[in-house]
Protein backbone atom coordinates (compact mmCIF):
# COMPACT_ATOMS: atom_id res chain seq x y z
CA UNK A 1 0.00 0.00 0.00
CA UNK A 2 0.88 3.37 -1.02
CA UNK A 3 2.02 5.34 2.69
CA UNK A 4 2.64 9.58 2.62
CA UNK A 5 4.03 11.12 5.14
CA UNK A 6 4.20 15.21 6.37
CA UNK A 7 6.15 17.33 8.30
CA UNK A 8 8.30 15.48 10.68
CA UNK A 9 7.29 11.89 9.33
CA UNK A 10 8.62 12.89 6.33
CA UNK A 11 12.11 13.77 7.65
CA UNK A 12 12.37 10.46 9.64
CA UNK A 13 11.05 8.12 6.75
CA UNK A 14 13.50 10.53 4.41
CA UNK A 15 10.92 10.72 1.73
CA UNK A 16 7.34 11.97 1.21
CA UNK A 17 5.98 8.43 0.08
CA UNK A 18 6.68 4.74 0.46
CA UNK A 19 5.57 1.26 -0.71
CA UNK A 20 4.46 -1.35 1.90
CA UNK A 21 3.22 -4.63 0.78
CA UNK A 22 2.37 -6.56 3.74
CA UNK A 23 -0.96 -8.66 3.80
CA UNK A 24 -0.44 -9.34 7.72
CA UNK A 25 -0.62 -5.65 8.06
CA UNK A 26 -4.56 -5.67 8.78
CA UNK A 27 -5.38 -3.05 10.80
CA UNK A 28 -4.16 0.46 11.83
CA UNK A 29 -2.34 -0.44 14.91
CA UNK A 30 -0.64 -2.91 12.69
CA UNK A 31 0.56 -0.69 10.17
CA UNK A 32 1.32 1.69 12.88
CA UNK A 33 3.52 -0.56 14.88
CA UNK A 34 5.50 -1.61 11.52
CA UNK A 35 5.55 1.73 11.07
CA UNK A 36 7.66 2.35 14.34
CA UNK A 37 9.62 -0.77 14.13
CA UNK A 38 10.76 0.64 10.72
CA UNK A 39 11.30 3.91 11.47
CA UNK A 40 12.02 4.29 15.59
CA UNK A 41 11.85 7.97 15.68
CA UNK A 42 8.43 8.11 15.21
CA UNK A 43 7.97 6.92 18.69
CA UNK A 44 9.51 10.06 19.69
CA UNK A 45 6.41 12.02 18.87
CA UNK A 46 4.14 13.55 20.81
CA UNK A 47 1.13 11.63 18.74
CA UNK A 48 0.67 9.73 15.49
CA UNK A 49 -2.59 9.62 13.91
CA UNK A 50 -2.82 7.95 10.75
CA UNK A 51 -5.22 8.51 7.73
CA UNK A 52 -6.86 5.91 5.60
CA UNK A 53 -8.36 7.32 2.03
CA UNK A 54 -8.20 10.92 3.67
CA UNK A 55 -9.79 10.13 6.76
CA UNK A 56 -8.93 10.03 10.18
CA UNK A 57 -8.80 6.03 11.02
CA UNK A 58 -8.57 4.32 14.61
CA UNK A 59 -6.33 1.95 15.63
CA UNK A 60 -8.78 -0.61 15.22
CA UNK A 61 -10.30 -0.10 11.40
CA UNK A 62 -9.25 -2.10 9.13
CA UNK A 63 -7.08 -1.48 5.96
CA UNK A 64 -7.07 -2.88 2.27
CA UNK A 65 -3.59 -3.02 0.04
CA UNK A 66 -5.47 -0.24 -2.13
CA UNK A 67 -6.29 2.32 0.60
CA UNK A 68 -4.47 5.60 0.66
CA UNK A 69 -2.71 6.05 3.83
CA UNK A 70 -0.91 8.75 5.39
CA UNK A 71 1.30 9.67 8.58
CA UNK A 72 -0.06 12.31 10.45
CA UNK A 73 2.47 13.83 13.05
CA UNK A 74 0.85 16.71 15.78
CA UNK A 75 -0.69 19.39 13.45
CA UNK A 76 0.04 22.81 13.95
CA UNK A 77 -1.66 24.89 11.28
CA UNK A 78 -3.51 27.96 11.80
CA UNK B 1 -24.62 26.83 4.99
CA UNK B 2 -23.16 29.14 3.50
CA UNK B 3 -19.61 28.69 3.61
CA UNK B 4 -16.18 29.16 1.79
CA UNK B 5 -13.16 27.14 2.31
CA UNK B 6 -9.51 28.31 0.59
CA UNK B 7 -6.79 26.33 1.23
CA UNK B 8 -4.02 28.18 -1.41
CA UNK B 9 -0.27 29.22 -1.38
CA UNK B 10 -1.23 32.87 -2.73
CA UNK B 11 -1.45 35.54 0.16
CA UNK B 12 -4.82 35.93 1.87
CA UNK B 13 -7.91 38.46 1.48
CA UNK B 14 -9.42 39.13 4.29
CA UNK B 15 -12.00 41.80 2.94
CA UNK B 16 -13.16 39.16 0.52
CA UNK B 17 -13.76 36.55 3.50
CA UNK B 18 -15.68 39.45 5.27
CA UNK B 19 -17.78 40.23 2.14
CA UNK B 20 -18.73 36.70 1.37
CA UNK B 21 -19.72 36.19 5.28
CA UNK B 22 -21.47 39.37 4.70
CA UNK B 23 -25.21 39.72 4.53
CA UNK B 24 -28.63 42.06 5.20
CA UNK B 25 -29.85 39.76 7.26
CA UNK B 26 -27.12 39.13 9.58
CA UNK B 27 -25.64 42.34 11.43
CA UNK B 28 -22.63 40.98 13.67
CA UNK B 29 -19.39 39.83 12.08
CA UNK B 30 -16.56 38.39 13.74
CA UNK B 31 -13.12 37.86 12.06
CA UNK B 32 -10.22 35.95 13.45
CA UNK B 33 -6.84 36.83 11.72
CA UNK B 34 -3.15 34.83 12.35
CA UNK B 35 -0.10 36.63 11.60
CA UNK B 36 3.33 34.79 11.52
CA UNK B 37 4.96 36.07 14.70
CA UNK B 38 8.75 37.00 15.34
CA UNK B 39 9.66 34.53 18.50
CA UNK B 40 8.40 31.57 19.99
CA UNK B 41 8.98 31.75 23.80
CA UNK B 42 12.49 32.93 23.66
CA UNK B 43 13.12 32.61 19.79
CA UNK B 44 13.53 35.07 17.14
CA UNK B 45 11.41 33.18 14.53
CA UNK B 46 12.65 34.33 10.80
CA UNK B 47 10.29 32.56 8.63
CA UNK B 48 7.81 29.99 8.55
CA UNK B 49 6.81 26.41 6.67
CA UNK B 50 3.49 25.20 6.22
CA UNK B 51 2.92 21.98 4.63
CA UNK B 52 -0.03 20.48 4.12
CA UNK B 53 -1.95 17.30 3.14
CA UNK B 54 -4.05 19.18 0.79
CA UNK B 55 -7.06 16.84 -0.35
CA UNK B 56 -7.44 16.09 3.48
CA UNK B 57 -7.06 19.30 4.90
CA UNK B 58 -9.85 20.80 2.71
CA UNK B 59 -11.89 17.83 4.13
CA UNK B 60 -11.00 18.69 7.29
CA UNK B 61 -11.85 22.21 7.00
CA UNK B 62 -15.13 21.54 5.61
CA UNK B 63 -16.10 19.34 8.57
CA UNK B 64 -14.98 22.84 11.23
CA UNK B 65 -17.45 24.66 8.84
CA UNK B 66 -20.10 22.41 8.72
CA UNK B 67 -19.99 21.35 12.50
CA UNK B 68 -19.76 25.53 13.16
CA UNK B 69 -22.61 26.08 11.60
CA UNK B 70 -24.55 22.93 13.26
CA UNK B 71 -23.42 23.76 16.52
CA UNK B 72 -23.68 27.85 16.73
CA UNK B 73 -26.84 30.51 15.50
CA UNK B 74 -24.57 31.40 12.39
CA UNK B 75 -25.11 32.21 8.85
CA UNK B 76 -22.04 32.19 7.25
CA UNK B 77 -18.89 31.13 7.65
CA UNK B 78 -15.44 31.44 5.73
CA UNK B 79 -12.26 29.40 6.74
CA UNK B 80 -8.72 30.36 4.58
CA UNK B 81 -5.36 29.24 4.91
CA UNK B 82 -2.38 29.49 3.41
CA UNK B 83 0.54 27.14 2.91
CA UNK B 84 4.30 27.41 1.25
CA UNK B 85 7.04 29.54 3.09
CA UNK B 86 5.43 33.28 4.94
CA UNK B 87 7.72 35.95 6.59
CA UNK B 88 6.87 37.46 9.86
CA UNK B 89 3.53 39.76 9.73
CA UNK B 90 2.25 37.30 6.74
CA UNK B 91 -1.26 35.73 7.39
CA UNK B 92 -1.57 31.79 7.55
CA UNK B 93 -5.22 31.92 8.31
CA UNK B 94 -8.64 34.10 8.24
CA UNK B 95 -11.38 33.16 9.95
CA UNK B 96 -14.75 35.05 9.10
CA UNK B 97 -18.20 34.52 11.13
CA UNK B 98 -21.82 36.14 9.99
CA UNK B 99 -25.04 35.90 12.23
CA UNK B 100 -27.82 37.90 13.68
CA UNK B 101 -26.37 37.42 17.08
CA UNK B 102 -22.99 38.28 17.95
CA UNK B 103 -22.40 36.16 20.80
CA UNK B 104 -22.86 32.83 18.62
CA UNK B 105 -20.61 34.89 15.95
CA UNK B 106 -17.46 35.23 18.60
CA UNK B 107 -18.25 31.60 20.05
CA UNK B 108 -18.43 29.72 16.32
CA UNK B 109 -14.78 31.91 15.05
CA UNK B 110 -13.47 30.88 18.63
CA UNK B 111 -14.65 27.52 17.96
CA UNK B 112 -13.56 27.05 14.28
CA UNK B 113 -9.70 28.14 15.12
CA UNK B 114 -9.59 26.02 17.78
CA UNK B 115 -10.34 23.28 16.07
CA UNK B 116 -8.69 23.92 13.06
CA UNK B 117 -5.61 23.64 15.23
CA UNK B 118 -6.38 20.15 16.12
CA UNK B 119 -7.63 18.27 13.52
CA UNK B 120 -6.80 19.96 9.68
CA UNK B 121 -3.38 18.62 8.46
CA UNK B 122 -1.38 21.33 8.51
CA UNK B 123 2.41 21.33 9.76
CA UNK B 124 4.23 24.31 10.57
CA UNK B 125 8.04 24.25 10.97
CA UNK B 126 9.71 27.13 12.44
CA UNK B 127 13.21 28.29 11.15
CA UNK B 128 15.47 30.75 13.39
CA UNK B 129 19.01 31.51 13.58
CA UNK B 130 20.94 28.20 12.95
CA UNK B 131 17.74 25.88 13.70
CA UNK B 132 14.44 25.08 12.79
CA UNK B 133 11.96 23.10 14.12
CA UNK B 134 8.65 21.72 13.76
CA UNK B 135 5.93 23.18 15.89
CA UNK B 136 4.44 20.77 18.48
CA UNK B 137 5.95 17.11 17.15
CA UNK B 138 7.92 16.74 20.39
CA UNK B 139 6.42 16.69 23.76
CA UNK C 1 -0.90 50.32 26.11
CA UNK C 2 -1.64 51.22 22.18
CA UNK C 3 -5.67 51.96 21.35
CA UNK C 4 -7.15 54.05 18.56
CA UNK C 5 -10.76 55.57 19.40
CA UNK C 6 -12.41 57.03 16.33
CA UNK C 7 -15.88 58.33 16.10
CA UNK C 8 -16.55 60.17 12.86
CA UNK C 9 -19.74 60.59 10.01
CA UNK C 10 -17.63 59.08 7.34
CA UNK C 11 -17.09 55.64 6.56
CA UNK C 12 -15.05 52.91 8.85
CA UNK C 13 -12.23 51.47 7.46
CA UNK C 14 -11.98 47.83 8.95
CA UNK C 15 -8.47 47.35 7.05
CA UNK C 16 -7.12 50.57 9.11
CA UNK C 17 -8.12 49.01 12.29
CA UNK C 18 -6.53 45.82 11.32
CA UNK C 19 -3.42 47.36 10.92
CA UNK C 20 -3.50 49.46 13.66
CA UNK C 21 -3.85 46.32 15.87
CA UNK C 22 -1.07 44.21 14.06
CA UNK C 23 2.47 43.74 15.09
CA UNK C 24 4.99 41.44 14.40
CA UNK C 25 4.76 40.34 18.46
CA UNK C 26 1.39 39.23 18.09
CA UNK C 27 -0.02 36.82 16.62
CA UNK C 28 -3.30 36.79 16.81
CA UNK C 29 -6.08 39.58 15.85
CA UNK C 30 -9.86 39.21 16.31
CA UNK C 31 -12.13 41.62 14.74
CA UNK C 32 -15.95 42.75 15.43
CA UNK C 33 -17.92 44.34 12.66
CA UNK C 34 -21.22 45.40 12.86
CA UNK C 35 -23.21 46.28 9.94
CA UNK C 36 -26.89 47.70 9.72
CA UNK C 37 -29.10 44.26 9.47
CA UNK C 38 -33.05 45.10 7.27
CA UNK C 39 -34.78 43.86 9.83
CA UNK C 40 -35.91 43.80 13.26
CA UNK C 41 -38.00 41.53 14.65
CA UNK C 42 -40.57 41.48 11.87
CA UNK C 43 -40.09 45.09 10.96
CA UNK C 44 -38.34 45.97 7.55
CA UNK C 45 -35.41 48.16 8.00
CA UNK C 46 -34.91 50.94 5.51
CA UNK C 47 -32.31 52.95 7.15
CA UNK C 48 -30.93 53.90 10.79
CA UNK C 49 -30.01 57.14 12.54
CA UNK C 50 -27.12 57.08 15.32
CA UNK C 51 -27.22 60.11 17.31
CA UNK C 52 -24.31 60.93 19.91
CA UNK C 53 -23.52 63.23 22.40
CA UNK C 54 -19.82 62.96 20.92
CA UNK C 55 -17.47 63.90 23.24
CA UNK C 56 -19.00 62.02 26.27
CA UNK C 57 -19.10 59.49 23.80
CA UNK C 58 -14.87 59.19 23.01
CA UNK C 59 -14.42 59.45 26.81
CA UNK C 60 -16.67 56.37 27.13
CA UNK C 61 -14.49 54.84 24.31
CA UNK C 62 -11.84 55.58 26.03
CA UNK C 63 -12.72 53.60 29.10
CA UNK C 64 -13.77 50.64 27.34
CA UNK C 65 -10.49 50.35 25.52
CA UNK C 66 -8.77 50.84 28.78
CA UNK C 67 -10.58 48.84 30.61
CA UNK C 68 -10.36 45.74 27.86
CA UNK C 69 -6.41 46.46 28.16
CA UNK C 70 -6.02 46.09 31.55
CA UNK C 71 -8.55 43.21 31.73
CA UNK C 72 -7.34 41.06 29.37
CA UNK C 73 -3.84 39.92 27.91
CA UNK C 74 -4.11 42.19 25.02
CA UNK C 75 -1.83 44.32 23.07
CA UNK C 76 -3.63 46.92 21.22
CA UNK C 77 -7.21 47.65 20.59
CA UNK C 78 -9.44 50.06 18.11
CA UNK C 79 -12.70 50.91 18.15
CA UNK C 80 -14.12 52.86 15.49
CA UNK C 81 -17.94 54.12 16.00
CA UNK C 82 -19.59 55.68 13.10
CA UNK C 83 -22.90 58.05 14.03
CA UNK C 84 -25.12 59.55 11.42
CA UNK C 85 -27.58 58.38 8.41
CA UNK C 86 -26.90 54.80 8.04
CA UNK C 87 -28.12 52.69 5.47
CA UNK C 88 -28.87 48.63 5.34
CA UNK C 89 -25.07 46.98 4.72
CA UNK C 90 -22.87 50.38 6.05
CA UNK C 91 -20.83 49.86 8.88
CA UNK C 92 -21.34 51.61 12.46
CA UNK C 93 -18.94 49.76 14.49
CA UNK C 94 -15.68 47.86 14.45
CA UNK C 95 -13.83 46.75 16.88
CA UNK C 96 -9.99 44.91 16.63
CA UNK C 97 -8.42 43.59 19.17
CA UNK C 98 -4.46 42.49 18.58
CA UNK C 99 -3.01 39.66 21.18
CA UNK C 100 -0.12 36.87 21.67
CA UNK C 101 -3.27 35.01 23.00
CA UNK C 102 -6.19 34.10 21.01
CA UNK C 103 -8.55 33.73 23.93
CA UNK C 104 -7.45 36.82 25.39
CA UNK C 105 -8.39 38.50 22.10
CA UNK C 106 -11.67 36.77 21.59
CA UNK C 107 -12.70 37.86 25.11
CA UNK C 108 -11.54 41.10 25.22
CA UNK C 109 -13.21 42.04 21.50
CA UNK C 110 -16.61 40.44 22.71
CA UNK C 111 -16.45 42.34 25.96
CA UNK C 112 -15.56 45.37 24.14
CA UNK C 113 -18.89 45.78 21.65
CA UNK C 114 -20.87 44.30 24.74
CA UNK C 115 -19.74 47.55 27.36
CA UNK C 116 -19.71 50.07 24.28
CA UNK C 117 -23.44 48.87 23.29
CA UNK C 118 -24.47 49.69 27.33
CA UNK C 119 -22.57 52.71 28.53
CA UNK C 120 -21.21 54.46 25.46
CA UNK C 121 -24.18 57.74 24.79
CA UNK C 122 -24.92 56.52 21.02
CA UNK C 123 -28.42 56.39 20.34
CA UNK C 124 -30.02 54.65 17.39
CA UNK C 125 -33.12 55.39 15.71
CA UNK C 126 -34.89 52.80 13.20
CA UNK C 127 -37.18 54.27 10.59
CA UNK C 128 -39.51 51.81 9.16
CA UNK C 129 -41.93 52.30 6.17
CA UNK C 130 -44.38 54.76 7.96
CA UNK C 131 -42.46 54.59 11.08
CA UNK C 132 -39.67 55.23 13.16
CA UNK C 133 -38.52 54.70 16.50
CA UNK C 134 -35.68 54.61 18.96
CA UNK C 135 -34.33 51.51 19.70
CA UNK C 136 -34.17 50.09 23.33
CA UNK C 137 -35.79 53.62 24.80
CA UNK C 138 -39.12 52.07 26.07
CA UNK C 139 -40.18 48.10 27.65
CA UNK D 1 -27.78 75.17 34.17
CA UNK D 2 -27.47 74.05 30.89
CA UNK D 3 -29.45 70.65 29.87
CA UNK D 4 -28.29 68.69 26.86
CA UNK D 5 -31.12 66.15 25.40
CA UNK D 6 -30.00 63.15 23.19
CA UNK D 7 -32.15 60.40 21.59
CA UNK D 8 -35.51 60.58 22.27
CA UNK D 9 -35.45 62.64 25.18
CA UNK D 10 -34.90 65.43 22.49
CA UNK D 11 -37.84 64.96 21.70
CA UNK D 12 -40.01 64.79 24.40
CA UNK D 13 -38.63 68.07 25.46
CA UNK D 14 -39.06 69.69 21.85
CA UNK D 15 -35.46 70.79 22.02
CA UNK D 16 -31.77 69.61 22.07
CA UNK D 17 -30.81 72.33 25.02
CA UNK D 18 -33.15 73.87 27.37
CA UNK D 19 -31.67 76.58 30.26
CA UNK D 20 -32.66 75.42 34.06
CA UNK D 21 -32.11 78.12 37.13
CA UNK D 22 -33.21 76.58 40.19
CA UNK D 23 -30.86 77.21 43.17
CA UNK D 24 -33.13 74.43 45.13
CA UNK D 25 -31.90 71.60 42.39
CA UNK D 26 -28.81 70.52 44.43
CA UNK D 27 -28.27 67.30 43.70
CA UNK D 28 -29.33 64.80 40.72
CA UNK D 29 -31.85 63.22 41.97
CA UNK D 30 -34.00 66.55 42.32
CA UNK D 31 -33.21 67.46 38.83
CA UNK D 32 -34.40 64.12 37.68
CA UNK D 33 -37.35 64.66 39.90
CA UNK D 34 -37.73 68.06 38.51
CA UNK D 35 -37.60 67.11 34.84
CA UNK D 36 -39.86 63.99 34.80
CA UNK D 37 -42.48 66.53 36.14
CA UNK D 38 -41.99 68.98 33.73
CA UNK D 39 -41.42 66.38 30.77
CA UNK D 40 -43.60 63.46 32.28
CA UNK D 41 -42.66 61.19 29.01
CA UNK D 42 -39.51 60.80 30.26
CA UNK D 43 -41.29 58.41 32.93
CA UNK D 44 -41.92 55.91 29.54
CA UNK D 45 -38.09 55.40 29.61
CA UNK D 46 -36.77 52.17 29.93
CA UNK D 47 -33.71 54.00 31.88
CA UNK D 48 -32.59 57.91 32.46
CA UNK D 49 -29.24 58.38 33.68
CA UNK D 50 -27.80 61.84 33.86
CA UNK D 51 -24.45 62.77 33.03
CA UNK D 52 -22.70 65.77 34.51
CA UNK D 53 -19.69 67.56 32.61
CA UNK D 54 -19.63 64.58 30.06
CA UNK D 55 -19.48 61.95 33.12
CA UNK D 56 -22.48 59.55 34.11
CA UNK D 57 -23.64 60.80 37.86
CA UNK D 58 -25.11 59.13 40.81
CA UNK D 59 -28.61 60.13 42.09
CA UNK D 60 -26.93 61.56 45.22
CA UNK D 61 -24.20 63.15 43.12
CA UNK D 62 -24.37 66.84 44.39
CA UNK D 63 -24.75 69.49 40.69
CA UNK D 64 -23.65 73.61 40.54
CA UNK D 65 -25.38 76.08 38.78
CA UNK D 66 -22.33 75.87 35.87
CA UNK D 67 -22.22 72.32 35.27
CA UNK D 68 -23.45 71.00 31.83
CA UNK D 69 -26.04 67.98 32.35
CA UNK D 70 -27.42 65.55 29.30
CA UNK D 71 -30.05 63.33 29.78
CA UNK D 72 -29.11 59.87 28.41
CA UNK D 73 -31.80 57.75 27.63
CA UNK D 74 -31.20 54.14 26.95
CA UNK D 75 -28.08 54.10 24.75
CA UNK D 76 -28.46 51.44 21.48
CA UNK D 77 -25.06 52.03 20.03
CA UNK D 78 -23.02 49.46 18.04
Amino acid sequence: MKILAFGITKEYIGQSEIELNDDSLSTVAHLKNRLIELYPNLKSLNSLAIAVNEVYAAEEDKIEQNDVVALIPPVSGG
Amino acid sequence: MIKSIHLTEKPLDITRCREFVSHPKNGAEVLFVGTVRNHTDSKNVEKLLFETYKPMAVKEMEKVALTALNKFEIASIAIHHRYGELNIGEIPVVIAVGSSHRKAAFDACEFAIDTLKTTVPIWKKEFFTGGEVWVSAHP
